[in-house]
């Protein structure tokens, strides 16, 4: 049997890669890569809790099922600004965008 | 280490592993096949939780719609000597020493809370999860309005989106 | 609940081996004399520079956005089917509701010539 | 429960029984059992496909009133075992520059989603790979590592026709996902289960009786979606000189092309299952054998008229097919959705009898339909046609000779 612990532990690891992920790439599409690596993070830990503690609720399914959605919807946002940006802008590379008007 | 904590290490190695490798690759689009690996491995944990309407959902709207869109936002936006360059910040160990202490925190904390070591309740074959959650979606002391702002948040993302990417052609 | 996934999980493990198993046979039975010429990428004009880079249309983009939007909309709606003949009259049409928002969407985007080709 | 009529489950029992006496442990024999149905599925299927290609070869020969492969062997059956003999020989040539792994993988990977297909289809009364409750959502991730595959194949050969044919594939199947998606969502909720072989048991009346409509938008779109004529972009010689599997040859193109062949026999298989009533029958609850028998016989069905579809049409242009995708499949799916929706909760309230329920999903459906040709017919007549006036033609004509 498979306690929960192994569950919150290997959330914690991926939610932590998808950080480093965030923090230390410059390109920003894989920015967008190590968030979408959180929310799965985020999403195991809802699965695993609606298992392991409260199996006759769906909040934890309904929770999850939610959390695919707003990544679909952040997603597809998220990409869309970077393709504009880069038409405009010629550039993906996050630090090379840092003024509001140009 | 029954036959099911075998199956739970493999898929997490491939899960970390592959995440590992989204966030160190240095080709954008490696690091996208990378992580289509890794939502393969979250789907097999899904799986192992008893949730297979999630394992398979996972599959279809991970890998066959924001993996693909992945993949084509990172063909559009990619000049010909954009990989060349050192991909990562200078700061780098900077946020490799921050991803370890989240990680730190967040195990000790845990290693705290009361629930930690909890075994899984007995888990019948066909307790009918599915139609569980989709009465629950819908019904109005449950999850009803969380549903409809979905496909609400949903349409707006899609304007967003298309006005963004669109931009002024014509 | 777990026998059958475990049916999947060994086609997952031996759905490689069918057609990679005569993909290796045939690397022995198979000629194998490369050369320069025969080698090099099919080109009907100039030798690509570089890496294969090429400026793609914004429509690819645009389609699987859509797809995108209308697939997680799916994944909502397969619960509310699944459970159909238990819900009471209001969940019904709250599940039609959630899909005429969308197909309002549709018509939105349509108008606004987002699914054109051109 | 004798042989004849159910072998599969007596093979079964008796291996089982075989195994035990050897000493196993049931989890092993379970393991062992469920492993070598995934082989003797997987081999058959892919046995299936020589069988298929000489059957389309025969078949679009006829449509075009000529013989088709008849020298090798008697009516030409021989035929394709020399051309997979053929193939095997052919030397394969890796361009430079080009990702190993993953050039490898892609022809590997499109053979294996299809394969994957076969895991829920129920063959008969009680055999079926593996009896998910997700099965139709199971299918429909099958379907999207199918694209992922051509994706992967078009971008690791690393040649610029390679990569714009696989992204055009790529958006083609991609949008028909969703007319499927919606088209399989009918069933379900017109079974009450995602279980495939639930959906067989439910269908007392066949679903291309009680929802013609999501039928045709189901067959449509897997048209699209195994690249077959008229939406057949994939592999069009005359745009992108051969799409995706340009830099392929020998036998990984011929993975290709079994990959496409299986698809499209899998299509057909899964629209008799969910439309025509898999291995319903006469004699199918008492004799198990005669339900394959039935399956069979709906499956090839569909296989002719797919056959039948790709001698007669011709191609249809990019924006052609995307727009009849999306301004008539998706919004006559989504508004068939909410009325078969509502059609179906007032029946179960109003507690009608079954027979009712179908005619009116009949009448419902034939009135989206006529609704929906109404709207695309005004929509044409208004668009402004250039019309061709009839200019009087030049005539070499001597000049006029002006009276005198």
């Amino acid at each position: 049997m498979i306690p929960l612990s192994w569950y919150l532990i290997l959330a914690a690891a991926l939610f932590s890669i998808g950080l480093y992920g965030v923090l230390a790439r410059k390109n920003a599409v894989a920015i967008l890569m190590g968030v979408e690596l959180m929310l799965n993070a985020v999403n195991i830990n809802l699965v695993a809790f609606w298992r392991y503690l409260d199996v006759d609720t769906v909040a934890g399914q309904a929770f999850a099922l939610m959390v695919f959605a707003v990544a679909a919807a952040e997603v597809a946002v998220g990409l869309a600004l970077f393709i504009a940006l880069y038409r405009r802008r010629g550039t993906v590379v996050a630090d090379e965008i840092d003024l509001m008007k140009w | 280490m029954t036959v099911e904590q075998f199956v739970f290490l493999v898929f997490a190695v491939i899960t970390l592993g592959a995440a590992l490798m989204v966030v160190t690759d240095r080709k954008v689009i490696h690091s996208a096949l990378w992580l289509i690996l890794s939502l393969f491995g979250v789907a097999g944990l899904y799986v192992l939780l008893n949730a297979g309407f999630f394992a398979v959902v996972q599959v279809v709207v991970y890998i066959g719609a924001i993996a693909i869109l992945f993949i084509f936002a990172a063909m559009l936006t990619r000049k010909a000597m954009e990989d060349v360059g050192p991909q990562v910040n200078p700061g780098w160990p900077a946020a490799a020493l921050i991803g370890g202490v989240v990680f730190v925190a967040l195990a000790w904390m845990l290693s705290h809370w009361g629930q930690f070591m909890a075994l899984p309740p007995a888990f019948a074959d066909d307790t009918p999860t599915l139609t569980q959650l989709g009465v629950a979606l819908v019904s109005p002391d449950a999850y009803v309005i969380p549903f409809e702002i979905a496909s609400v948040l949903l349409v707006a993302a899609m304007v967003g989106a298309l006005y963004a990417a669109w931009g002024k052609k014509k | 609940m777990l026998e059958n996934w475990i049916y999947i999980g060994l086609f997952l493990l031996l759905a490689w081996i069918f057609p990679g198993g005569p993909i290796l046979i045939a690397r022995f039975l198979a000629p194998h004399r490369p050369d320069v010429v025969k080698n090099d990428v099919y080109e009907c004009g100039v030798e690509t520079v570089g890496e294969t880079w090429v400026q793609f249309k914004v429509q690819y983009y645009n389609f699987a956005l859509t797809f995108l939007i209308f697939d997680v909309e799916m994944a909502f709606l397969f619960p509310w089917a699944v459970s159909f003949d238990k819900l009471p009259i209001f969940g019904v049409f709250s599940g039609a509701f959630f899909v005429l928002i969308l197909f309002a969407e549709l018509l939105a985007a349509w108008r606004k010539g987002a699914l054109e080709w051109a | 429960m004798s042989f004849f009529s159910d072998p599969v489950n007596s093979i079964i029992l008796w291996l089982r029984n075989l195994l035990i006496g050897w000493g196993l442990s049931t989890g092993g024999v379970t393991l062992i059992m469920k492993a070598l149905g995934v082989m003797v599925l997987s081999t058959l299927a892919l046995l299936l496909v020589i069988f298929l290609i000489w059957l389309e070869r025969k078949l679009a020969a006829r449509f075009q009133q000529r013989l088709g492969p008849n020298r090798v062997g008697p009516y030409g059956l021989i035929q394709p075992i020399a051309d997979v003999i053929k193939i095997f020989t052919k030397e394969h040539i890796t361009p430079f520059g080009v990702e190993g792994f993953l050039y490898n993988l892609a022809p590997i990977l499109s053979v294996a989603a299809v394969l994957m297909l076969w895991a829920v289809i129920p063959l008969y009364k009680g055999v079926v790979g593996a009896d998910l409750n997700v099965g139709v959502l199971y299918l429909v991730a099958a379907g999207a590592l199918g694209t992922l595959a051509i994706l992967l194949a078009g971008w690791s050969s690393n040649n610029k026709y390679a990569l714009v044919g696989a992204f055009r594939t790529v958006a083609q199947m991609v949008s028909y996902e969703v007319p499927t998606v919606i088209s399989l969502l009918v069933p379900v909720l017109l079974a009450g289960t995602m279980s495939v072989s639930g959906i067989v048991e439910q269908q007392k009346v066949i679903y291309l009786l009680v929802s013609p409509v999501a039928a045709l938008l189901f067959f449509l779109s897997s048209l699209a979606e195994i690249g077959r004529t008229p939406f057949d972009l994939m592999e069009a010689e005359s745009e992108i000189v051969a799409g995706f599997h340009i830099e392929y040859s020998g036998l990984k193109f011929g993975m290709f092309y079994v990959g496409e062949f299986l698809h499209a026999f899998t299509v057909s298989a899964l629209f008799a299952v969910l439309f025509l009533g898999g291995w319903r029958g006469w004699g199918a609850e008492s004799f198990p054998l005669l339900g394959l028998v039935y399956f069979m016989l709906k499956s090839f069905l569909v296989y002719f008229l797919v056959v039948w579809v790709r001698s007669t049409l011709p191609r249809v242009r990019i924006d052609q097919m995307l727009n009849f995708n999306w301004k008539f499949l998706t919004p006559v799916g989504l508004i068939l959705l909410v009325a078969t929706a509502v059609v179906q909760k007032v029946i179960l309230i109003s507690g009608a009898s079954y027979g009712v329920m179908v005619l009116s999903h009949l009448v419902v459906n034939v009135l989206i339909l006529w609704v929906a040709f109404r709207i695309v017919e005004t929509r044409e007549a208004r668009r402004p046609r250039r019309q061709p006036v009839a200019q009087p033609r030049p005539v070499a004509r001597p000049p006029e000779v002006t009276q005198a």
